[in-house]
């Protein structure tokens, strides 16, 4: 093989090699299983597909509690727990058999919230199709889904023992999401919105447009609609005394008050206050080597035998920046779960443990469209580039040139899908031109789209010039996280340079990314194509309509600014976007289902024609490793952020032995 | 005695202040740094409007003053204990130093008493037996030391800990003693950790010791006094450690002072491979996200641990050495 | 080997190894010592005097090594031995060493090791050698240092040698080497260091010690003045190899040895008084004119009937004694 | 003691020389590392592919053995390789490499192999060892995109064997310029060089490479990022030298020849460059030696952190970058072929270095530290 990835004439050859070899691939693995498949949904207990029952329902009337929780009741630090339980606490089925309560469960922080999971005003099943009843317990859409109305479970308490209310989502709403100074700019779907309070456990959201989406919200992030308000008010200039409250915060270091609250209500402090919560587990401590966690005495979940969870006392999560570490430990059984920051080209190692360290590796699916997404920046500041970049030419020629199967066996082991960046086969949207749109690998045309833009390599180097001879070089900025993304993009760039396309790449640290994503200064990033599943993406099609700005898309920032300050700031995109915008508008408010997809199809059928976004392999296998002492761990689960990837799987029913 | 201290503390003082001087370039290099980044950000957000918190930053950094008062103010908060804010982390950096900075001077420490447990006793052997077998032998393990680069080393010996000797991977601590009270078994587990650290920055160091150990005791062996004690009859061992060891050892208080620098940054560069909670890991980190501030204090502060070794290795000498003192 | 004989050294030879070959630097020297006489070695740098008294303590190191010879050693009362046939690590060798042939060094600033006390450096030897507590160790070092002139002795056992002037340290060099009352002292140019009055001081007393504790002594050094004031026999090197000796009158006054000659002749004013130290150049100078590039030869030495050796062809030798 | 006096005629070169020789280990270090800059140098011709060239049949394939016996022809003069039979185990997804005795590449010195660049110069398609084009050749195995450990060491050889050389340059450069005028000069320069040293000695070196280096910005070109990390490196080394020169000037300066040349009138650049540096040379040498190893170890702990040299870059400290986790020694140890390399060069250095200076210097070489 004389591979030759800088002259197009040797890499044409080398397609044929792979390609060849990529056939062989599949065919072994098709004897082990089918890739990217749907998961049997009775695979999980029929209960989770379902409104959880309650205790009353199951007639449970007897509850038992930990044993460390015993002795505090004992020793009077702690009330009975018929007084911490809600009214009719909510029973959840775990999926292999009644648990054992103790133990310190072993993970790393990144996988915090995996097993402490949210636990919001909604939740969803575990087929990410469904969205299920949580703290809300029903909720009503008024006739023109402009007024939601929501019923919160009686008797709900806060990890302090103070009560859920409906004062508890008005001060957030009126304090957190409309504050200037915590959000300075008000989301679109927040403008013009109120809300009231029917009763202590009733409360309505009215909005001047209709708003049949919310409830999405409410089971995706709920967490950020909701706070113990008595306690968070302590901590907010609305309610205690500005002076007063900036000179402790600044006594402490911080900048200001708004970093405080934030590092109150999100747990970002090193010491105590932290906000109560409604999740398994409260974090009880922090040190620069871990988190600690401890089970949460309110916990308003029990098993079907009237025993409140979480089973599971303790969580330590500790801090490991090095994700090669992370992957040792894990594959030497160090942790009792680990998933998110495990790598599917480590699967060798993990499987090793298997055999080693009595580890066990299910293999779980990533609900994203695509593992790697490319996007280069349409709004650059630097002419040239943004030049290039809106011209779909380029974009599709960037596509083409990528050898997507390759990527899929050299990475995946062949058990990805080449696609394109769009939703899940499952999706309401979904169809498979949009997935196989430019996706083919073909370097010829990519050739000759390029030779067409007058990209020609003047200087003989084999890298493309501007037309005025001016090198082109792109440097593309990204995180290594959650997708196998320094490998993908490793490849993309040997893929580029065989079509004389300069790439380059620049890891940098989060917080670089989000800063430097949002303030339009990336020439171009990478990341995974969630917001694949008809959960989010009717709500959140960023990859698609520039209509959000995060830390993870920076190919339209300034357009989506346009949108988002209705034409105050950024930039004013063209037509075709506006009419990207619109129907997405429109989506958000329709309450048609036919229309509704309609548009949505509209929007992907858009982004495959136009890339906006440039799609790898998707729908690929997620490593999660679980120790021989973790049980009640699906086997199989979907992976990804549109379902908070183990929400639906109820951590607090996994436990320990010893 | 004190005097002499005095003179010496005193002669820090500027010192410190032109590594200040140094650090602070250091935390206004970057192009794209973090605070610019965030500026950048809020504004793209629509933050043109001096909010609070775009206010409290820049006032925080002091980005509107000219240089020098910025210098000023930032060395005064510093001499202060206020080592600004991480923007990284949302937290002062106060809250996110000390421990860390405290578990690098042992590592630190650890690592420069084995390099000495290994390089002394090595030197004088490799000097006594001088182009012996020994002597080769050892030269070549030394060099072994020296050049296979840490980060491997550290790799290789968290497998072999790990598959040997069942060594949890990574940490200071096994998970279940990492936030105990200090106790036996907790001091026991930190030894269990400690060695792989230990050994990768002490054999780093170790020829490099070796070679001037033996070196300088071979110096001392033909300096006539040590003849003369010869002639006096003291036998060889005898002789050796009073003598020449006596000497070279000198040299060596004073590698407490060079090593030490060579020690962190070999302490920065393990404790990142083996995950240790010690100032490298956070000092990358705050480095890759342009966090200037919090890379800076942690430059600051390990300039002055190894000033202050430096110190310390002087006032040993003058302790050890009645001509230095009397200077 | 007679009873009147303490040290006979017999066909010596010293080499040392370089990377350019084997450096010959003593061509098979013997000579004989007299109990209880001083018996000087004179020579320029690099005749070989030092390496033979170096030999005769073993403390040639390497590149150098001894290769051939022997050195009869017979102490008072006890049967002769052969230094060189000793065991590196025998006993019997560090017996030697201090206690029965103590050394004297040329460098009073560099014998002593500057870390150590005084009294540390001078009770070494004593605790060395004899079976005494510390305390009579301390009583006997104070007591040498008393003896070799040393005021305040017990103070000053507590000090650093850089706190002595040179002569001071020399006077410690020398208590320390005589504190175990050695048969032999062996000196190896211990004045050259020293200031002109203190060179005289210092000769005076060894002069003084070695008749106090009955000592012989083989003393080393380049100038003939000192070997007038000090010596009874003169042993004259050159290049490694003895070109003549004799009692001092013998070899002083009536040289034989052109090379002797020179020597003298090099010397300016009267024996005994002593020629500034910067002048020394010019005086070997002086001794390489006088005689040319000379090669001294390597002829055998003959003995003469007045007991003297001198390394000449019979002829010349007959040619020197003819008045 | 005596000192040998008799060949006073043997030049102090040949002195040198002479002894230098005597060291049969720094003899080989010296000719091992000659080989492999000569290597280095020519990689476009000793490597069998370019650095970024990958195989997509051989991904993380372990090292080809090379036969000389074939089970049907027996014994050949000329060597050959088998192919790579793959499978995937699905039970530990590892990918199993075996021989495909039915694939034969015989290996062909000096053919015509996949084309490349020499120097940036002129095309060229010879190799010093190849396989014909239906094959493939990976005699230290591949690495997780298929690309030939064997030529990237080599292309990564010249990037890091470079380094060092044109950090120790440069280090030299500014040792010797700022020690030099220190010394030479004294009184408040001197005074002023000595403090600046001091407290650059006292920052951790790697901490400080660290914020430098990360301080580089992003967009620069490769070849950028090669530049400045050596001008990063030297930044802090020339300290070392700086300091042994200044003490050698202040003692040479009071010599008798330089008296007599500045008496003459020579200039004071005239007299460091014509009278004072040639006195000490040699030394400088030596520690120049001694210094490329540190240049070279310091490149890979960069490049490991990820603030050295970056892709598409190929040094070893970049190589290393990719073999630094458990998954490696356990399943691919072959990535870790580059840091064999390391380490020998890195000990030749030293040795090399360490007969230098024994030989420039025999009775002196001590004080080092």
């Amino acid at each position: 093989m004389r591979q030759g990835v800088r002259t197009t004439t040797a890499s044409t050859s080398a397609v044929v090699n792979c390609c060849h070899f990529t056939m062989v691939a599949l065919g072994l693995l098709a004897s082990f299983g089918t890739t990217a498949a749907e998961i049997d949904p009775a695979s999980w207990p029929a209960a989770w597909h379902q409104p959880m029952a309650t205790a009353s329902e199951l007639g449970l009337t007897h509850f038992q509690q930990a044993p460390m929780l015993a002795e505090q009741v004992a020793a009077g630090t702690l009330p009975p727990l018929q007084q911490r339980l809600p009214t009719d606490p909510v029973v959840l089925q775990p999926i292999n058999n009644i648990g054992q309560y103790g133990g310190t469960a072993r993970i790393f922080r990144s996988d915090w919230d995996k097993l402490n999971n949210l636990e919001g005003p909604l939740t969803v099943d575990p087929s990410a199709a469904k969205i299920l009843p949580n703290v809300i317990e029903r909720w009503e859409y008024s006739d023109n889904n402009q007024v939601l109305t929501l019923h919160i479970r009686e008797g709900l308490k806060w990890s302090d023992g103070s009560a859920v209310t409906a004062a508890d989502f008005i001060f957030y709403h009126q304090h957190v999401t409309l504050n200037t100074e915590l959000n300075p700019i008000t989301a679109p779907q927040w403008v013009g919105s109120q809300i009231t309070a029917i009763d202590d456990l009733s409360f309505r959201y009215e909005f001047p447009q209709p708003f049949p989406l919310l409830i999405n919200i409410m089971a995706q992030i709920g967490d950020y609609m909701l706070a113990p308000s008595a306690f968070m008010q302590q901590f907010h200039p609305a309610f205690v005394d500005r002076t007063q409250l900036l000179a402790s915060i600044y006594a402490q270091g911080y900048v200001s008050w708004m970093s405080y609250f934030n590092a109150i209500l999100f747990w970002t402090r090193n010491s105590q206050p932290l906000a109560p919560t409604l999740r398994p587990y409260q974090m009880v401590e922090r040190t620069p080597i871990a988190e600690y966690y401890s089970r949460n005495p309110y916990y308003w979940k029990v098993d079907p035998e009237g025993n409140q969870l979480p089973y599971i006392d303790k969580i330590r999560a500790e801090v490991i920046d090095n994700a090669d570490v992370m992957a040792a430990k894990a594959s030497t059984g160090q942790v009792d779960f680990a998933a998110f920051e495990m790598k599917t080209q480590d699967f060798p190692l993990f499987k090793l443990g298997e055999k080693t360290a009595g580890i066990k590796v299910l293999v779980w699916h990533r609900i994203h469209g695509s593992d790697v997404i490319i996007m280069p920046n349409l709004t650059i500041d630097d002419s040239r580039l943004r030049t290039l970049f809106r011209d779909r030419r380029f974009r599709r020629a960037l596509s083409v040139a990528i050898n997507r199967d390759e990527m899929n066996s050299v990475i995946y082991f062949g058990r990805g899908t080449p696609r394109q960046a769009t939703v899940i086969p499952t999706s309401r949207f979904y169809a498979q031109e949009f997935a196989q749109a430019f996706a083919q690998y073909d370097p010829a045309q990519a050739n000759s789209w390029l030779d067409e833009m007058g990209l020609i390599d003047v200087d003989g180097d084999g890298l493309r010039n501007f037309a005025d001879g001016e090198a082109l070089t792109i440097t593309l900025e990204y995180i290594d996280f959650e997708t196998p993304k320094n490998i993908s993009l490793e490849l993309v760039v040997s893929y580029w340079r065989a079509v004389g396309i300069d790439l380059r790449l620049k890891e940098v640290d989060q917080a670089l990314q989000y800063n430097r994503a949002t303030g339009n200064l990336m020439q171009m990033t990478a990341w995974h194509a969630d917001r694949s599943t008809d959960i989010l993406f009717p709500w959140q099609p960023q990859w698609y309509v520039p209509m959000h700005i995060g830390w993870e898309e920076a190919h339209w920032n300034s357009w989506s600014i346009y949108y988002l300050s209705g034409g105050a700031r950024g930039e004013q995109p063209p037509a075709e976007i506006i009419q990207l915008q619109d129907w997405w508008q429109e989506l958000t408010r329709s309450a048609e289902p036919a229309r509704v997809t309609e548009l949505g199809r509209n929007i992907l059928r858009s982004s495959a024609e136009n890339v906006w976004t440039i799609g790898t392999v998707g729908l690929a296998p997620q490593p999660v490793i679980v120790s021989g002492r973790l049980h009640n761990v699906p086997a199989q689960g979907y992976w990804g952020w549109d379902n908070r990837w183990t929400m639906a799987y109820h951590p607090a029913t996994w436990y320990l032995t010893q | 005695m004190s005097g002499f201290i005095l003179r010496r503390l005193l002669a820090m003082i500027p010192t410190l202040l032109i590594i200040s001087v140094i650090v602070f370039i250091l935390i206004q290099l970057p192009p794209g740094d973090i605070i610019s980044a965030t500026l950048a950000s809020l504004q793209q957000q629509g933050m043109e409007v001096s909010t609070e918190q775009i206010a409290a930053l820049r006032a925080q950094y002091n980005l509107d003053d000219p240089m020098v008062v910025q210098y000023l103010r930032w060395i005064t908060h510093f001499v202060q204990g206020d080592l600004g804010y991480s923007i990284k982390y949302q937290q002062p950096v106060n809250t996110l130093i000390w421990d860390r900075l405290g578990y690098t001077v042992l590592i630190a420490v650890a690592s420069l008493l084995f390099t000495w447990a290994l390089a002394i006793p090595i030197g004088i052997y490799s000097a006594v037996r001088q182009y012996g077998f020994g002597d080769y032998f050892f030269t070549v393990v030394g060099l072994l030391g020296l050049a296979i680069p840490n980060f491997m080393l550290a790799l290789i010996l968290m497998y072999c800990g790990y598959s040997w000797f069942g060594v949890s991977v990574g940490g200071l601590f096994s998970p279940e003693l990492a936030e105990a009270p200090w106790s036996s078994a907790k001091f026991m587990d930190l030894l269990k950790h400690i060695w792989i650290p230990m050994i990768v920055i002490g054999t780093a160091g170790t020829a490099s010791i070796m070679r001037v150990m033996r070196a300088n005791l071979l110096d001392e062996l033909s300096k006539p006094y040590v003849v003369t004690a010869r002639a006096k009859g003291v036998r060889p061992l005898k002789l050796i450690m009073k003598y020449p060891v006596r000497i070279a050892i000198n040299p060596f208080i004073s590698t407490i002072g060079w090593l030490l620098p060579t020690l962190i940054s070999g302490e920065a560069i393990v404790s990142i491979v083996l995950n240790l909670p010690t100032t490298g890991p956070l000092l990358l980190q705050a480095l890759l996200s342009q966090d200037m501030y919090l890379a800076g204090s942690f430059i600051m502060l390990l300039s002055i641990l190894t000033v202050l070794g430096m110190l310390l290795s002087d006032i040993l000498l003058a302790a050890l050495d009645p001509r230095i003192r009397y200077e | 080997m007679s009873q009147e004989q303490i040290l006979s050294i017999n066909n010596l030879t010293v080499e040392f190894g370089s990377e350019l070959g084997t450096q010959t630097a003593l061509h098979g020297i013997s000579f004989v010592m007299q109990r209880g006489r001083t018996t000087a070695i004179v020579g320029e740098s690099g005749s070989g005097k030092s390496v033979t008294a170096y030999s005769t303590l073993r403390l040639i190191e390497a590149p150098g090594r001894i290769t051939a010879g022997e050195i009869l050693f017979r102490p008072t009362g006890l049967p002769v031995f052969d230094i060189l046939a000793l065991r590196p690590d025998s006993d019997a060798l560090y017996n030697l060493r201090g206690n029965q042939i103590a050394m004297i060094f040329q460098e009073p600033m560099t014998a002593l090791s500057p870390v150590h006390t005084i009294g540390n450096q001078v009770m070494e030897a004593i605790l060395t050698h004899r079976p005494v507590g510390k305390a009579e160790a301390f009583m006997q070092a104070t007591d040498m240092l008393r003896r070799v002139g040393i005021n305040n002795a017990a103070e000053r056992m507590h000090q650093y040698p850089f706190e002595f002037s040179g002569g001071m340290r020399q006077r410690v060099v020398i208590a320390m080497a005589l504190v175990c009352q050695p048969e032999l002292l062996i000196c190896d140019e211990p004045t050259t260091a020293l200031d002109v009055t203190i060179q005289a001081e210092i000769l005076a007393l060894i002069r003084d010690l070695k008749d106090e504790f009955n000592s012989s002594v083989l003393f080393i050094t380049h100038d003939l003045g000192v070997v007038a004031q000090i010596a009874d026999d003169v042993v004259v090197m050159h290049q490694g190899r003895i070109l003549e000796s004799g009692s001092v009158r013998q070899v002083l006054k009536s040289p034989l040895h052109p090379y002797t000659r020179g020597l003298l002749g090099a010397m300016p004013g009267l024996p005994g008084l002593q020629p500034r130290r910067h002048d020394k150049a010019r005086r070997l100078a002086t001794v390489n004119d006088s005689q040319g590039t000379t090669d001294f030869g390597q002829h055998p030495l003959i003995s003469l009937n007045d007991g003297r050796r001198v390394a000449l062809p019979q002829a010349k030798i007959d040619e020197a004694l003819k008045p | 003691m005596s000192s040998p006096q008799l060949l006073q005629d043997v030049s102090s070169a040949r002195l040198t020389w002479l002894r230098f020789k005597r060291h049969r280990l720094a003899l080989a270090s010296g000719i091992f590392l000659v080989v492999i800059y000569l290597t280095a140098g020519f990689c476009e011709f000793f490597a069998v592919y370019e650095p970024n060239s990958r195989n997509p049949r051989a991904i993380y394939a372990p090292p080809q053995q090379v036969h000389f016996i074939d089970p049907v022809e027996g014994f050949q003069l000329r060597p050959f390789v088998y192919g790579y039979h793959l499978t995937i185990n699905p039970d530990t997804w590892v990918r199993e490499y075996t021989e495909d005795h039915s694939q034969k590449f015989p290996l062909q010195f000096f053919a015509p192999g996949e084309a490349y660049q020499f120097w940036n110069l002129f095309g060229a398609s010879r190799h010093f060892v190849t396989v014909p084009d239906t094959g493939y050749l990976h005699l230290f195995g591949t690495d997780k995109l298929g690309r030939d450990i064997f030529s990237r060491v080599l292309y990564g050889a010249r990037i890091s064997l470079s380094l060092g050389l044109l950090g120790v340059a440069l280090t030299i450069v500014l040792g010797v310029l700022i020690g030099g005028l220190a010394g030479y000069l004294g009184g408040m320069v001197d005074n002023v060089i000595q403090r600046t040293i001091e407290v650059l000695q006292s920052i951790p070196t790697l901490p400080l490479w660290m914020a430098l280096s990360a301080a580089l910005p992003p967009h620069w070109s490769p070849l950028g990022v090669y530049f400045g990390i050596i001008v990063i490196l030297s930044f802090i080394q020339w300290t070392g030298l700086a300091r042994v020169v200044r003490g050698r000037f202040l003692a040479l300066r009071e010599e008798d020849f330089v008296v007599a040349a500045r008496l003459l009138g020579a200039g004071r650049l005239r007299i460091i460059f014509r009278h004072l540096l040639p006195s000490f040379m040699s030394h400088i040498i030596t520690t120049a030696t001694l210094a490329i190893p540190g240049m070279i170890l310091a490149e890979t702990a960069l490049s490991f952190l990820g603030v050295g040299l970056r892709a598409p870059i190929v040094s070893w400290g970049v190589l290393l970058q990719q073999a630094q986790n458990f998954q490696v020694i356990i399943l691919t140890p072959w990535l870790l072929i580059p840091g064999v390399f390391v380490v020998l060069v890195v000990i030749a250095f030293n040795l090399l270095g360490d007969g230098m200076r024994d030989a420039a210097d025999p009775y002196g070489g001590s004080n080092s530290a």
